[in-house]
């Protein structure tokens, strides 16, 4: 055991992976000499030289494309888009190509990839730094989403996820990207895509939230406890496929769902697990299930602490769902 | 004030390279090694492509299947191509090169299957007509999307690279395809990394109803490789043996380490775009008159004669046995049931997640309540 | 007044606009010499000109990314993406520069133009012929989107996006492209954006659809109406800005909802209106608000009927609601 | 056989082009004809943008902003391009240019408070700093996704000439930009429509701490333009004049309807990427040692001197005056306060949607409830 941040629980688990299984290689914009603008693969271009950790020309098409060759022929990418921002421009190879070549092919082919990026605000980056869009990926069959939101987390999920047999885009909350620390076991461990954990036990009202807005759900919820409100925590983890009955029997148990994510709103994750919980736990609600998220508005720079969820309004949502 | 600029007249204006005269006579010195069999073989898939395609776009015609998309008078594009490369080299085709599988012997009533979307294709019925795929030939799985395979190609390539594998990956695409960002980033990635791929434009001169001009104001396509600094080159795309020579030395320098090229073979769609397109909307039928002199069948027909490999017994028994063997193909292809509708949710995954299983479950129970 | 189905609709309306305002340009690939490989821009290149009616490059992001910039500088484009599976080249354009113009150059700037793009399935077209990506759109800010379910509809719609002060993302549903007629005013109006149309009146259940979906929950609907119940079938015709007033007055009467789409169910819009309506109507519902949708599949061929919201689908979600 | 394989060799090595010696002296047939006013005032904005980095680099170490660009050592490349053009044509920098905006007269008050986000911003605290826009200079709104402006200078290019107008487009970009989809497409429309646009690569071989080599396998930059049928031409990004040479020429050419140019302008990267980077992670500060021999402002310096009309008396005067106009406007710019609560929901659209004006009514009651 050791105490680690989410970068170092990251480039730890790349590096096992990367000793594990010489089929990996590391790819994408500044991650070899540099380590990544995040340091996330620090001292691996050292240690597995450079046809193994390439810095690529600057074009996530490009790195996206190449890399589903690369793994149609038995190589296994693990992907770094260098800010979610920016995969945009391989948006097409990962809707299109990515997520349909197995379907498209009859299950005879299979691009199984990681593509790791940083995502979400609360680092000052303005529009282009700070993006949360994994629900354009949730809504893209064939894709698998995970977000973790602390290192032991980050290291279990990322050995599933590289070592799955199907694409999985891992978003990393770059704004706890040193703040979420804890203790990482050095050896080899995974933690099953599709299942959440629940952060905090409460049975009065449920919070369903991933990656940095956990932080600041557990925050509010230690706030509505002061007020004697007991709040559960669910961290959802694995976004697709989505770990259906841990949000349930949380939601069954408290009648009460708070849904908390920094993306826009109208048409975020939100409304998916919004939906969901409507359909399958109608009876058992006390309340309109709630969202708690970014503002339909392009992430801002110098409001982006008005924009970003808080523990304050994340506490209007509890109090909105308590006092239905 | 001298100031250097670059203009097109600064390359030489590149004659694309032939080795067969049209009235079938060749520059021996241009000919390339291949025995009487192989000469034979490649005209006679180059008539089975011409023939099926002939076919299935007359059953589309028929209203018998729902799409097709031929490769009419671009026969020796792709079937000159892949002939020169090995088995083991991949092939990522664009849509259009059903030749290509053909050298590499796909079954015809796995093709015939495919273009039914039935429970005899391969592929589960996925995807429109001629949308196929093969892992044991190595040929991808072919997308609509222009473009969008040229970066697996290079990517697979690179692949055979980091693994020290001498294979070597093609992928085919229309001029068309050059104008987009595929095109580049694919090409890029192969010059940064000395990657062994083969980018095969088949310059068709018309994108649906688009022509060239409209594409791009470079001088041809194959000085695109400049920008790369990759090999480029320009071939008679209707000489099916300067296609085998230009794709050999192409896949010699790919083996060899010395990197990618782009190969443009200059030649001209001469069918409709697709089943669902009417050309006589967009182009005029004397266009096609020049092109249909250099029918790249005929020509290569005109060769084998004066190679004395060609008479009209031959070819009569020729067509007679494709006919029949297209004949079964359809009859057997047909004859298989759709796909089961549990399969619309396999494969979306390695295994089904709950949703889909909901999902499924779900059509099922519907499926079998309209049973009732 | 004259029959004509969508094609010859948004033909008509493309036709008045361009001859009202001498800025507006056509673009797209083969909709020139051709007209379009759905014939919607037939004719417009003999009466504009080939300035103004525009073969482009086979490149949907040079497409989009000119027209940006074409727009920037006070020319009006009406840009055609063939199908809209092709959209994703421009991707990046879309979502990070159209999308994000005003806002970043704090409304110093605007890029007004409009996107128009068939969708949707029911053609055999496969994967990359039938999608239907409205959800990727509306959750991304500075967007409107609008898709139009019959010609008079069609036409009054395009006049509004084409003069709307924002970006327009206009789906049209190419499926009912000539199977929707009906009659057309041959003179200029404009439907406002943001306004939903009951298409059939009823007090037991409210379909929310769109698009192609309207012809089926019609269909539904009649079906249910032997059976005895009320449906009212709600067009949404804007997606964003989506008309909550209509909606909510409907299913606040009904107390029962069905939202009907062909875009896959997780994430798509429909988890959106389902989330509103808990948010707004919860009180009102009698039961839980139902989705019927296209699988969580990539969109597929042979089985594409079976893959759509049929009648018999939209039946079931129907008997579910009145059933709860 | 002999197939014309084409290859890097088969074009000439551009020498840039350049009009100063690294002495200061300069061929009196390649100098532009400008006046000392004109000189004077190139050499001011050089050194206001080199000391207004270096000011705003040293606010950031000392934690007063959040982020900042500087362009240390491309001076030369933005200034005297954007000089050679009419203050009516479109510029659209990527982030490194501000020297652009200074040659349009933007105001330094407005630049300083558009790093501080503040209310003061004209584009409302939106964008991370650098990122300033100013339709009335004609300067586009800034993106930091490499590449993305290129297609939109085209565009704006095409609008002019569907106008009729003469007006040009210059865009700005780094070579890392060039392996991006958006270079290829942004290039290859302007060939086609032969569009009055100015591609202007500052070449500075550091795409953050990837190296030129790993963008490209090409000659050079310029020989690119090859693919798209438009000029290409490289120019010494260190010799303002030279850069203004060139840029004339192209922005004559682009008004003459001869179309597009892309001009490559060699220069480096002199300091960090950004404020975030750490370049002794990657390079090494020999690495530097010949490029700090280049400066462009010492050998500008060196120019004017040689002309007679540089002294030290100037130089010190310039410095003062300079230090004073960036201590004002950073006085000023700096206090004013943060944007109001209820900008965060304008201009996302035209008019605020009634989904947003909930989410802007649920902020401010927060906000007010906060407040007691
Ligand atoms: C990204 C994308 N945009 C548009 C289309 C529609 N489309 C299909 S084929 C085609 C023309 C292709 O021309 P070319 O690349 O020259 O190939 P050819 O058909 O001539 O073989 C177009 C525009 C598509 N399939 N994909
Ligand atoms: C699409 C995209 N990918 C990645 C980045 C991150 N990034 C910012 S600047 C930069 C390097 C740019 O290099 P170059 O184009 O040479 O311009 P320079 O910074 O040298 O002026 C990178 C990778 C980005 N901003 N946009
Ligand atoms: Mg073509
Ligand atoms: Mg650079």
């Amino acid at each position: 055991m050791a105490e680690m941040n989410l970068i170092g629980a990251l480039n730890n688990a790349i590096r096992l992976e990367m000793r594990r299984n010489p089929s990996t290689v590391v790819m994408g914009e500044d991650i070899a000499k540099l380590g990544g603008v995040f340091r996330v693969t620090t001292g691996l271009l050292d240690e597995f030289g450079p046809e193994r950790v390439i810095d690529t020309p600057l074009s996530e098409g490009g790195i996206i494309g190449t890399a589903i060759g690369l793994a149609l022929y038995g190589v296994r990418p693990i992907v770094e888009i260098q800010f979610s921002d920016f995969i945009y421009p391989g948006y097409d190879q990962i809707v299109n190509e990515l997520a349909k070549y197995r379907y498209r092919s009859g299950g005879q082919y299979s691009c199984p990839l990681v593509i790791r990026t940083p995502s979400g605000g609360g680092i000052k980056g303005g529009h282009y730094h700070s993006q949360s869009p994994e629900s354009y990926f949730i809504h893209t069959p064939g894709l698998k989403v995970v977000m973790p939101s602390d290192p032991y987390d980050a290291k279990g999920l990322f050995l599933s996820s590289v070592r799955d047999a199907d694409p999985v885009i891992f978003f990393e909350p770059k704004r706890i990207y040193r703040a979420a620390k804890g203790d990482v076991p050095e050896e080899d461990y995974t933690i099953p895509l599709g299942e959440a954990k629940v952060r905090r036990a409460g049975d009065q009202v449920t919070l369903l939230t991933y990656g940095a807005m956990v932080v600041e759900s557990l925050e509010a919820a230690e706030q509505a406890n002061q007020q004697g409100i007991e709040v559960e925590v669910v961290d959802l983890r694995t976004l697709l496929p989505l770990d259906i009955e841990a949000v349930l029997s949380s939601v069954k148990k408290t009648g009460r769902a708070v849904i908390v994510h920094e993306a826009p709103k109208t048409c975020g994750f939100g409304a998916e697990l919004s939906a969901l919980i409507m359909e399958k736990a109608f009876p058992y609600l006390e309340a309109p299930v709630t969202r708690v998220t970014g503002f339909d508005t392009p992430f801002p720079y110098a409001l982006e602490h008005d924009y970003l969820p808080s523990p304050a309004r994340i506490l209007k949502g509890i109090d909105y769902v308590m006092h239905y | 004030m001298t100031v250097k600029v670059f203009q097109e007249k600064d390359v030489e204006a590149a004659v694309p390279f032939r080795v067969m005269e049209d009235d079938g006579t060749a520059d021996t010195r241009l000919e390339p090694e291949l025995s009487s069999e192989d000469l034979h073989f490649l005209y006679e898939t180059m008539v089975l492509n011409r023939e099926l395609d002939d076919r299935l776009l007359r059953m589309q015609r028929q209203g018998r299947i729902g799409f097709y998309l031929t490769g009419l008078g671009e026969e020796a594009t792709h079937i000159g191509s892949t002939f020169a490369l090995e088995p083991t080299d991949w092939v990522f085709p664009a849509y259009r090169e059903l030749g290509a599988a053909l050298v590499r012997g796909f079954p015809l009533v796995e093709f015939v299957c495919q273009i039914f979307g039935n429970s005899g294709d391969i592929t589960k019925g996925r995807q429109m007509p001629n949308h196929y795929a093969s892992p044991s030939l190595r040929i991808s799985s072919l997308s609509s999307p222009v473009g969008t395979q040229l970066p697996h190609a290079a990517g697979c390539a690179w692949a055979a690279k980091i693994k020290g594998e001498k294979t070597v990956a093609i992928t085919y695409f229309g001029e068309g395809a050059t104008s987009q960002g595929d095109f580049h980033v694919a090409l890029n990635f192969s010059g940064v990394f000395k990657l062994p791929v083969i980018f095969f434009c088949r310059n068709n001169l018309w994108a649906i109803s688009v022509p060239l001009s409209r594409q791009t104001a470079s001088r041809d396509i194959a000085v695109k490789a400049q920008a790369y600094g990759i090999a480029g080159v320009r071939v008679d795309g209707n000489d099916v043996l300067a296609v085998y020579q230009v794709t050999r030395e192409a896949a010699r320098r790919a083996r060899a380490g010395e990197g990618a090229t782009l190969i443009e073979a200059i030649t001209c769609r001469m069918g409709p775009h697709s089943s669902s397109d009417d050309p006589r909307l967009y182009r005029e039928e004397k266009d096609l008159e020049e092109w249909r002199q250099k029918d790249p069948i005929a020509r290569f027909q005109r060769y084998l004669r004066w190679k004395g490999i060609w008479d009209e017994a031959y070819e009569k028994n020729l067509r007679e046995k494709i006919q029949i063997r297209i004949a079964e193909a359809i009859s057997k292809g047909e004859s298989f049931p759709p796909p089961p509708l549990e399969s619309l949710f396999e494969d979306v995954y390695s295994t089904v997640p709950w949703h889909l299983e909901e999902q499924r479950l779900e059509l099922l129970a519907l499926r079998k309540e309209a049973k009732h």
